[in-house]
């Protein structure tokens, strides 16, 4: 059992509490601010949107649907070889865990990377952020909103996979076992978080 | 640690559900329908998603009641927010 | 020193019902404020320490908790519905009188612009007319004032009419009032607006009918040549 | 530092080791021990001698403020020092005073009350007054005030920078703050952005930490309704912290963006929308004011009982009163906009949410006065500050009813009448709060007594000159001057108020003069004082069950609760006090054979009733 485990399921603490250790409640209390985050970036977007209508086009006429539909794709199967993760070293499985995050990694940077790509196509469409500069269709609230949104999700998922690269680390270096796999744990809870987040944002903003 | 009856869990099946939900939003959201029957059909569909995520993915299921309601305390705020400021325009 | 309670003169037809609700607001909120302050002084004299006392050992009662939550929550809810009316009355547009003078006032940093609609009765046409920092009406007649702004927020406050409104650029914000006796009186801003807030003021001149005519005629006449 | 040595340092510090000691620790280098310390007692500590700072700061803010309303134009004793583009001569340029107004509210808010009341006490009370050996998360914790620190730079430096510093008021309301056009304060304004967002992680990885701790840490027997209540509304502000200021983080990036990239959220030029902004700052704003006043209450509720010798009247309604402000306070955020153009329908539903809220303020004053009433009486300088936080409390609470009322807060909108509410509420409030708190606990802290001689002159002084700059405040707004005036003498009507500014500014100097006693007492009881003993205020609490200041790890062994905290002139004990680790009598010497105290699964309520 590595050492900060030990402080973190301390055994002298039984206490009733949540009935969940300290490091997985600690996440669960951190992405709930992170909602909160989330409620005002999308929730401004709303209200922009409800007030301006003029401003936005109609679904798939700026954004690229089709190119995002498959960056969902992939972020929905970076969830589900996450959760593989998680399950393979519940049952003491150090070379599926290893296989399995290394998956979740290489498809969480692939969305990051066709994000990369979205944004430089579409900036050079003239569908940017800023007031003075907006050229495409619509007008500059429509960008503004969506950079801020998929941006600050974009910027969630790079640190993601920056966590989940250390928890790899760790794993290979025989860290986690069956007994003690708090880091894998939290770090999928917030990968899945992220994940979530994402599948309220593919709808709302490039579906509505 | 809490869970060992993790291990027969339905996550490949939740994933072919959340494909097939996001199929049915491609399809359904460039449909002819009026703008408010799509809004509300993708946005069911939207949360149908999400919980799934949370309920499977992030083992919901398996935590005790008190940490559903810590789960779903930002929410009610959230909507407080946005339907407030709505009724302004 | 000028210590007074009392709010200032008004001459607004609704100045004196909100006066009215703050009046009642003092007295309650003065009633409770001695009794509470009261209490507590009463209470420091009687039970300060003393040797050989001891304190009594109580936890609480359940028949005084609801006393104290079920009291102040009807006091507070009579202020409120007390409080509705005068509300509506000034800010709710559903409300204000039909037949209202129209005017419009855009403020920028730093200044009021009082538009006038001219000799037609209509805003936006070309006999309109704008003064700087003045704003002349005529008494015992309602004025409706669209507030506009261009810049950054600034905010309508005629003191002696009990009117107060921000300005946002971007929106039209309607508001009404309607003196009750002549005189000069003051327009100011407030809400911080830039450096020169402070001195963003401009004067409300109160007509007669006729003095406000002729007012009118005159620059009406100024604007055309 | 290699993993090896991280590792094997770790395990020195591992203070969940039963009988764990201050032994072994020399090895830490003076680095670890009082710079990056991840001890929740020494960054309770830091995060004093920073708002302390701060609080100077601010006051200091405070009192070049008042010398330009006391006395407008004349130049400002020793503000030659100024730059011309401030104060040319010493004469305060009203540029200058916008940034006076908006860094000195800022400061107070963001950089002194927020951080005494939730850095200071809560990482120095939750473990100790739960019996637990620190924060679930020690090493965010210490995340948590670097972050601090380098928020409080930036803020500061946002003086130097040509421009100065922020000058769109505390709210800074687009478009004023969305563009250096408007107010000639470019870099300033975007520091000051910059700053509050690094300011909020600081406070989010504070409240994640906090709640975990209470939730997970407490010792056995601590049940939720045996909870100190200092502990119980550092929960509670905890949760408030938690979902309020990611919001504003939101907004604030929003505005950084309008500011930086061109983006118009919130510029009317591009179709923003100004009153977003308002709306997502008082959505945070107003739980920000509950987060500023519910500690306090906490703490005072804590002397009280303590220095009356009597239980506190109502425990639970204490506890529900707090979790019902902390549930209305999501509901009234509208108050601060009646005037702002919003939707008048929209104002009457704030206006009752708003007087509702007035309910659990009261439960919570009768309850203090309850808790007097039949007690003994030790008027120590805790208990004075306590005191005087309640009989100002109710004033500002009662200017609050005032504005509730939008038909009166339509002349009242921005007036000093508001200047005078918000500083009855939060310096006779909440800094009366942190003064009854700082008297209170800092032998624990500090290991010695606070002089009572010099802290009942700073009391009573502090009280007089305070009321003497608040209390005409009232009477100026009812007059109608404007807040955020540079000079009010502009308007005629407002030119024979100048006297009553001119006195408020003089007792205003007093009243910053006076606070040098603290700052005296303070520092030479923190050298000179009287050794403290584990227990001063024959107190029930934990925190004094340990010795003062309490070692690495708090608990020699790991304490059992037995009752409730404030059994104070029990008729079990001879004694006016009965410690909650204290086993009941019957029990084996030593506490061996006493029975298992309700241990185990609390009957716990939903701990998430906080939000
Ligand atoms: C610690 C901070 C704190 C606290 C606790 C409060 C408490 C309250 N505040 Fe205050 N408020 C501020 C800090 C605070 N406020 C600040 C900083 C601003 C200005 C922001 C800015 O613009 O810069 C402000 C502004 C402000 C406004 C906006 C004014 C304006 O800009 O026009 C309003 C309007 O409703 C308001 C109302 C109230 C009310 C009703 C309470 C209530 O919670 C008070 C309840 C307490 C009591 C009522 C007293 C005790 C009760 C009794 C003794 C029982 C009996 C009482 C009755 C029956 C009435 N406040
Ligand atoms: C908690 C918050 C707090 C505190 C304590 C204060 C304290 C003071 N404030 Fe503050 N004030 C605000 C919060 C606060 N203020 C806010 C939010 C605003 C609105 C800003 C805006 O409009 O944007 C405001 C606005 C405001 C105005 C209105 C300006 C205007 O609208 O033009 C004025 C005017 O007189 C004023 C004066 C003072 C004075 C004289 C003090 C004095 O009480 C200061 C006394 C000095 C001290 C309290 C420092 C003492 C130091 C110590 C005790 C520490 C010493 C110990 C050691 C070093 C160990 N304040
Ligand atoms: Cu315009 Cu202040
Ligand atoms: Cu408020």
């Amino acid at each position: 059992m590595n050492h900060s485990a030990t402080a973190v399921m301390d055994p002298r603490h039984p206490m009733p509490g949540m009935q969940v250790y300290n490091l997985k409640l600690g996440m669960w209390i951190f992405l709930l601010s992170e909602v909160m985050f989330f409620t005002s970036l999308i929730g401004s977007y709303i209200i922009l949107r409800f007030a301006h209508p003029e401003h936005w086009t109609e679904p798939g006429v700026i954004l690229n649907v089709s190119l995002t539909a498959v960056n969902t794709f992939l972020l929905i199967c970076s969830s589900v070889t996450m959760v593989k993760a998680f399950a393979a070293i519940e049952q003491g499985d150090q070379k599926g865990l290893k296989l399995w995050l290394l998956a979740t990694i290489l498809i969480g940077a692939s969305f990051v990377g066709i994000q990369f790509f979205e944004y430089t196509k579409l900036i050079h469409e003239g569908f940017v952020p800023n007031f003075a500069a907006y050229t495409a269709e619509g007008a500059n609230l429509y960008g503004a909103t969506f950079y801020l949104m998929t941006g600050f999700h974009g910027a969630h998922v790079t640190i993601g996979v920056l966590c989940l690269s250390f928890v790899l680390f760790r794993a290979m270096k025989g860290a986690y076992t069956s007994e003690s796999y708090g880091g894998v744990e939290i770090i999928g809870l917030y990968w899945h978080f992220v994940d979530l987040v994402w599948i309220i944002l593919f709808t709302i903003v490039y579906l509505l | 640690m809490e869970a060992k009856e993790h291990q027969k869990q339905p996550y490949i099946l939740i994933w072919v559900i959340l494909l097939v939900l996001t199929l049915g939003e491609l399809g359904y959201a460039f449909m002819d329908l009026p703008k408010i029957v799509l809004a509300l059909g993708l946005i069911a569909m939207a949360i149908w998603k999400a919980l799934l995520v949370a309920i499977y993915y992030m083992h919901l299921r398996h935590e005790p009641r008190r940490m559903w309601i810590l789960a779903a305390s930002p929410l009610p705020l959230a909507v407080i927010l946005v339907v407030t400021v709505l009724t302004e325009y | 020193m000028n210590w007074s309670w009392m709010m200032p003169e008004t001459v607004s037809t609704y100045g004196p019902a909100i006066d009215q609700l703050y009046y009642v607001i003092l007295v309650i909120t003065g009633v409770v404020f001695f009794l509470t302050e009261g209490a507590l002084i009463a209470f420091l004299v009687m039970y300060r320490h003393k040797e050989g006392r001891k304190a009594a050992y109580i936890h609480g009662s359940t028949k005084a908790e609801v006393v104290w939550t079920v009291v102040p929550f009807l006091i507070v809810m009579a202020i409120a519905l007390a409080s509705k009316s005068s509300w509506d009355l000034v800010k709710n547009p559903a409300n204000f009188p039909a037949d209202a003078m129209r005017l419009v006032v855009t403020a920028k940093q730093f200044e009021w612009n009082v538009t006038y609609p001219g000799a037609d009765g209509r805003i936006g046409t070309a006999d309109d007319f704008t003064v700087r920092n003045q704003l002349h009406i005529p008494v015992n007649r309602a004025v409706r004032v669209n507030l506009r702004a261009e810049d950054v927020i600034h905010s309508f406050f005629l003191p002696e009419f009990r009117l107060k409104q921000d300005a946002i650029p971007g929106r039209e914000i309607p508001v009404w009032f309607e003196a009750t006796r002549t005189g000069e009186f003051t327009l100011g801003c407030a809400e911080l607006c830039g450096l020169g807030h402070y001195r963003m003021k401009g004067t409300v001149y109160v007509h007669t009918e006729a003095d406000f005519q002729s007012w009118a005629a005159s620059r009406a006449e100024e604007q055309q040549q | 530092m290699s993993t090896a040595q991280l590792v094997s340092s770790l395990e020195k510090e591992d203070r969940t080791q039963p009988g764990y000691t201050d032994e072994g620790l020399h090895e830490l280098s003076f680095i670890r021990k009082y710079v990056f310390s991840t001890d929740h007692k020494t960054i309770a500590k830091q995060f004093l001698f920073l708002s302390l700072f701060f609080l100077v700061v601010g006051g200091a803010l405070a009192g070049m403020m008042r010398w330009q309303l006391g006395f407008p134009g004349q130049p400002l004793p020793g503000g030659g020092v100024f730059p011309d583009t401030m104060a040319p001569g010493g004469i305060i340029l009203p540029e200058f005073y916008n940034s006076l107004v908006t860094m000195h509210g800022t400061i107070m808010i963001f950089f002194a009350i927020m951080p005494l009341l939730v850095g200071v006490f809560g990482n120095l009370l939750i473990p100790l007054q739960l019996g637990a050996p620190d924060m679930a998360f020690p090493r965010l914790n210490m995340a948590s005030f670097w972050l601090a620190v380098v928020a409080g730079t930036v803020m500061m430096a946002s003086f130097l920078v040509e421009g100065g510093a922020a000058g769109a008021g505390w709210t800074s309301y687009a478009p004023l703050s969305t563009s250096g056009e408007w107010t000639g304060v470019y870099l300033g304004q975007q520091l000051w952005l910059v700053s509050l967002i690094i300011m909020g992680a600081s406070s989010l990885t504070g409240a994640v930490n906090y709640i975990t701790t209470v939730i997970n840490m407490r010792a056995p027997g601590m049940t939720w309704f045996r909870i100190p209540l200092p502990t119980w509304s550092l929960f509670i502000t905890a949760i408030l912290i938690l979902l309020a200021i990611p919001i504003l983080t939101g907004g604030l990036i929003m505005l950084l963006f309008d500011q930086l990239i061109g983006t118009t959220f919130f510029i009317p030029a591009g179709s923003g929308e100004p009153l977003l902004w308002q709306h997502i700052f008082w959505f945070f704003g107003h739980p920000e004011v509950y987060i500023l006043i519910l500690p306090a209450m906490g703490i005072v509720s804590e002397v009280l009982s303590c220095r009356a010798r009597k239980p506190i009247f109502g425990y639970h309604a204490m506890v529900l009163a707090m979790v019902s402000i902390a549930f209305l306070g999501w509901v009234v955020w509208g108050h601060h906009m009646f005037q702002s153009g919003m939707n008048p329908m929209l104002g009457t539903s704030f206006m009752i949410s708003t007087v509702v809220i007035a309910v659990p303020s009261a439960i919570k004053t009768f309850n203090w006065l309850g808790t007097l009433w039949r007690g003994d009486i030790h008027f120590d300088t805790p208990m004075l500050h306590a005191l005087s936080f309640v009989s100002m409390f109710i004033i500002g609470g009662l200017s609050g009813i005032f504005m509730a009322a939008p038909a009166v807060d339509i002349y009242l909108h921005d007036t000093y009448f508001i200047v005078a509410h918000l500083h009855y509420v939060l310096f006779g409030g909440s800094l009366f709060g942190i003064f009854a708190g700082i008297t209170f606990w800092f032998p624990k802290m500090f290991g010695r007594m606070m002089g009572e001689g010099l802290g009942k002159v700073h009391f009573w002084l502090t009280f007089i000159f305070y009321n003497l700059v608040f209390f005409p405040m009232h009477n100026l707004g009812i007059q109608g001057m404007m807040r955020r005036l540079y000079d009010p003498n502009e308007y005629e009507f407002l030119q024979p108020l100048q006297e009553m500014s001119t006195f408020i500014s003089i007792s205003a100097f007093l009243l910053v003069g006076t606070q040098s006693l603290f700052a005296f007492n303070f520092f030479w009881s923190m050298f000179r004082g009287r050794q403290a003993p584990a227990n001063p205020w024959n107190s029930n609490t934990l925190e004094w069950t340990v010795p003062s200041p309490p070692p690495h790890g708090n608990f020699a062994v790991m304490p059992t609760v037995y009752r409730g905290p404030y059994e104070y002139s029990s008729p079990e004990v001879d004694a006016d006090f009965y410690p909650q680790d204290r086993p009941p009598p019957g029990a084996g010497p030593g506490g061996q054979a006493a029975p298992e105290p309700t241990p185990g699964p609390a009957p716990t309520p939903e701990p998430v009733a906080g939000d």
